[in-house]
């Protein structure tokens, strides 16, 4: 059973190669889609199959490539975390891939590129080699440039063109890297890599400080925090929706589990420590941004950046209780986060319109869609039954300690919850008729029309209905899945019980509602919107952003020093 | 000595990335920052007096194979990324008809 | 690039270096385990002798022999063999693409498994480097 | 021009920080532990049968790296013949 872990990487390589040749003189739609369609289902089936063996017999599943023994040839291993994040990707890929069928009639090579991405996804978190990882971020990358610029739009050219650009950089930085680990213990494998690479086993403390810092900001560009996040708001904006849904949903998770594998396994615990300040930053300032959005694609990927940040404050804290908050909202937010792209995409299928601007009334004419677009936007927000306040309450007990990261998080959760009253208002603002179509932001006049809509397709309504009831399920049993995630995944039982659905934190998420209002509404006066327009105008370019990266690698650097 | 070579490479590669407006000569420093990497791959696996690793009869004291072997997966990741690198670029140049990265951005924000 | 505006020699001499490249090409693959040389570097001299052929005599004429479409066959194909020389080892009970049939080392083409891989991978890298060329070529 | 001049010292004056950052957090003079590459220089040709170790290190020891590799290349030329094909090109794939 231990060859669980290969089948996952290789069965969606084998679709992928059988999907070219299937199509190589006459395409065959109904046959490429069947075969994306059955090779996720079975790569799903496999990881709930490796369940029993990895939660309940707590084993990691061991899988020698070729034959060779650990630090000779590379292996796969499949912990808890591994298990956690693969499961995660089978998941939002099968949803993604139900709800790419209807939406637009892809050519064969999306499927191709979608299961190159699922592959190079499962590859990276799979992998015990560092090297390895890689190689499979590589082509983890290469297949989301190449989905970014599926459109063939010239922004969407120009936003692959920027992401394609930084996230070399940062990869020749991890390079850098593996190099200087290499260097230092002469062997790949991570779990050689933790017995020799440390501090008391000869390396002198700077070349460890500068190596961790490497490959922290090189994986770090693609799990967007901070200083390293500008690319992510063009990129996950001009993909097609269920491409933006994986690649906020899950990417940019991947990337931070693997930042989270490779720090444990250094044991860099200083490193841990900055993590709290970046992620509150990281939660904050892109909310910003997000407040003067009007493309409702682009302001939802400022909130994939500003969620990682809530993940990334409570990984910081490295306590127990924080690190399952941590993985609970990472949980949370791929399923809130992929509801409410493929809700925001219904929307643009439905009215081909992208500007919250000229969208107002919309209940009536797509029921479900408004519906789950509800719920995801509730639990972004943080509103009790739902999943988002559970997770957000447990990062906030976690934060205990650290009052001013508290505080930042507390600003970022008031700005999410004024903005998406500004979203819903596509659901729930006035009918727009022909006679009354004065916008619900004052005169524009918008040409949209309600008898334009296209019919929404039950093929992507059903993986709306089918999220909303996980968001749903994962609020309401929070002890049940802490125990899971903090026994089964981290292996460290929690401390004493935790009271999630008490009063001081039904009264905080309420006090931090009734503040979000007031922000809605000061947006939407005359000065709110002089001010958002000016945040608008400060798009850094690209140059701006690669100097942005090795500037957080300098700083990385130097406060690693200091700690 | 020689590794300080290679991180001056590294830091023109950088420089060329950073500094430069034109896409072409970002992709040139893209590839000068791979080689670089290269070389501090391959300094890393080197020890004096010794041969390359084709162990035939009588060949005693051999280079560390490993970053070798590494080194070719990385050139040919390097080739990916500037082919698809220098691919996004045209396309760019047929739909602005510059290669100026501050045009770009300025024609495709006013888009 | 199109045929009038080349000269006559530089057509001839291409037309008569072009097969020993390509034999220095597959020398490169096929020695690959037993001396300097391996898959990438041979299907690299592989592309090179093709794309010489582009250059000197125009891509249309060259299209005739070597047609996109039997390159991109090409590397499809060599990258599901790839695969399947993976599942093979898997199915002889070993792990995945572990040695299968372990060669001796004296006789010269029996290294086993590696020879095969080579082959593969020579092929494919040649049949990429030609397809990138034909598409970035041909963009006027 | 002067704005221009401020970024290029600017950027400059980065570049040189990051310098004296690598030239302190690097040691080239240090004891390399080689346990790993010792087996494959001793055993590479027994166990793979190449007598290039370099050869039997990246097709033998670890050929899912180069499995890796090479899909990579796969997708990089696939989508180099998405991107570029004209449109007449694209519709003769549909048609047939």
């Amino acid at each position: 059973m231990n060859s669980i872990p290969l089948f996952l990487i290789i069965i969606p390589l084998f679709a992928a190669c059988l999907i070219l040749l299937i199509n190589f003189l006459k395409t065959h739609l109904r046959l490429t889609r069947l075969i994306s369609l059955s090779s996720t289902i079975i790569s799903l089936i496999i990881v709930g199959f490796s369940t029993i063996h990895i939660l309940i017999k707590k084993e990691t599943l061991i899988y020698n490539l070729g034959g060779w023994e650990q630090p000779i040839g590379i292996c796969l291993h499949m912990d808890g975390l591994a298990w956690f994040s693969s499961l995660l990707g089978a998941i939002i890929a099968l949803f993604s891939l139900i709800y790419s069928l209807k939406e637009k009639n892809y050519q064969y090579k999306f499927y191709f590129f979608f299961l190159i991405l699922l592959a190079g996804m499962q590859g990276v978190v799979l992998t015990n080699d560092i090297f390895n990882m890689f190689v499979f971020f590589e082509i983890l990358s290469i297949a989301s440039y190449i989905l970014i610029a599926y459109s063939q739009e010239g922004k969407a050219i120009k936003a692959s063109f920027n992401y394609l650009i930084i996230s070399s950089l940062g990869m020749s930085l991890f390079l850098l890297g593996i190099g200087l680990i290499y260097q230092g213990c002469g062997s790949l494998s991570l779990t050689q890599i933790g017995k020799t690479f440390s501090i008391k086993g000869g390396i002198p403390p700077s070349m460890f400080q500068l190596t961790v810092s490497l490959i922290v900001v090189g994986i770090g560009i693609k799990a967007a925090f901070i200083p390293l996040h500008l690319w992510l708001p063009d990129a996950h904006t001009y993909t097609p929706t269920p491409i933006s849904a994986l690649l906020s949903g899950i990417t940019i998770k991947i990337s931070f589990l693997a930042i989270w594998r490779i720090i444990n396994i250094l044991e860099a615990i200083d490193f841990q420590y900055l993590f709290v300040w970046i992620g509150s930053l990281t939660a904050l300032i892109p909310v910003i941004w997000a407040l003067s959005q009007t493309d409702i694609k682009k302001l939802l990927a400022y909130y994939s950046v500003s969620q990682m940040g809530f993940i990334i404050t409570s990984f910081g804290v490295g306590s127990t209780l924080s690190l399952t908050a941590s993985l609970y909202h990472l949980l949370n937010h791929s399923f809130f986060k992929s509801l409410l792209f493929f809700s925001m995409g219904g929307v643009i299928y439905a009215t081909g319109k992208r500007d919250l601007r000229k969208l107002s009334g919309l209940f009536k004419k797509m029921p479900y869609v408004a519906v789950s677009f509800l719920i995801g936007a509730l639990s972004i927000s943080g509103i009790p039954p739902f999943n988002g306040f559970v997770s957000r309450s447990l990062i906030a007990t976690s934060l205990k300690k650290y009052p001013l990261p508290l505080f930042l998080i507390f600003l970022a959760s008031v700005g999410t919850i004024a903005s998406f009253i500004k979203l819903m208002m596509i659901f729930l603002g006035k009918e727009r008729t022909k006679e009354n179509n004065s916008g619900n932001f004052g005169k524009e006049k918008s040409e949209f029309f309600p008898d334009e809509i296209k019919k929404v397709p039950k093929a992507m309504i059903y993986p709306l209905i089918t999220l909303s009831i996980l968001c749903f399920l994962s609020g309401i049993f929070p002890s049940w899945i802490t125990r899971g995630i903090s026994n089964f995944i981290l292996l460290k039982d929690l401390p004493y019980p935790i009271k999630i659905y008490s009063f001081s934190n039904i009264g905080k998420s309420l006090l931090i509602f009734i503040l979000g209002i007031f922000l809605y509404k000061f947006i939407t006066t005359k000065y709110g919107k002089r001010i958002s327009l000016k945040i608008n105008q400060m798009e850094p370019g690209l140059n701006n952003s690669l100097l942005l990266v090795i500037v957080s690698l300098i700083v990385f650097v130097i406060f690693a020093g200091i700690v | 000595m020689e590794f300080y070579l290679t991180f001056l490479i590294l830091f023109i590669g950088i420089w060329g990335i950073v500094g430069k407006e034109n896409l072409i000569k970002k992709i040139i420093g893209l590839n000068i920052t791979n080689s670089a990497v290269i070389l501090f791959f391959i300094l890393i696996g080197h020890r004096r007096g010794s041969t390359a690793p084709i162990m035939e009869k009588g060949v005693k004291n051999v280079v560390d194979p490993l970053p070798q072997a590494l080194m070719l997966t990385t050139i040919v990741i390097g080739i990916c990324l500037t082919a698809l690198a220098l691919a996004l670029s045209l396309k760019m140049y047929r739909k602005y008809h510059t290669l100026d990265i501050s045009q770009i951005e300025k024609l495709a924000k006013d888009e | 690039m199109e045929k009038e505006d080349k000269s006559e020699i530089v057509g001839i001499t291409s037309r008569k270096l072009v097969p020993y490249i390509l034999l220095f090409g597959f020398y490169l693959i096929s020695y690959g385990h037993f001396s300097p040389g391996g898959g990438f570097q041979g299907g690299v001299v592989l592309g090179a002798g093709i794309i010489l052929l582009c250059l000197s005599r125009g891509i249309s004429l060259t299209e005739i022999s070597f047609s996109r479409q039997k390159i991109t066959l090409l590397e499809i194909s060599m990258i599901t063999t790839f695969i399947l020389l993976g599942i093979v080892g898997l199915v002889m009970g070993k792990n995945f693409l572990s040695n299968v049939f372990l060669g001796k080392v004296e006789e010269v083409p029996t290294a086993g498994f590696i020879f095969l891989l080579d082959l593969v991978i020579g092929l494919k890298a040649g049949a990429g480097i030609i397809l990138i060329f034909y598409s970035l070529a041909k963009m006027r | 021009m002067s704005k221009k001049w401020a970024k290029e010292i600017l950027i400059l004056l980065i570049i040189m920080l990051l310098g004296i950052i690598f030239f302190s957090g690097f040691y080239p003079h240090l004891p390399l532990n080689l346990a790993v590459s010792e087996h494959y220089v001793a055993r590479g040709e027994r166990e793979t049968g190449a007598i290039n170790i370099v050869s039997s290190i990246y097709l033998g020891y670890r050929a899912f790296d180069t499995l890796g590799e090479t899909i990579a290349l796969l997708v990089t030329v696939s989508s180099i013949v998405f991107l570029l094909e004209k449109k007449e090109e694209r519709n003769i794939g549909k048609r047939r």
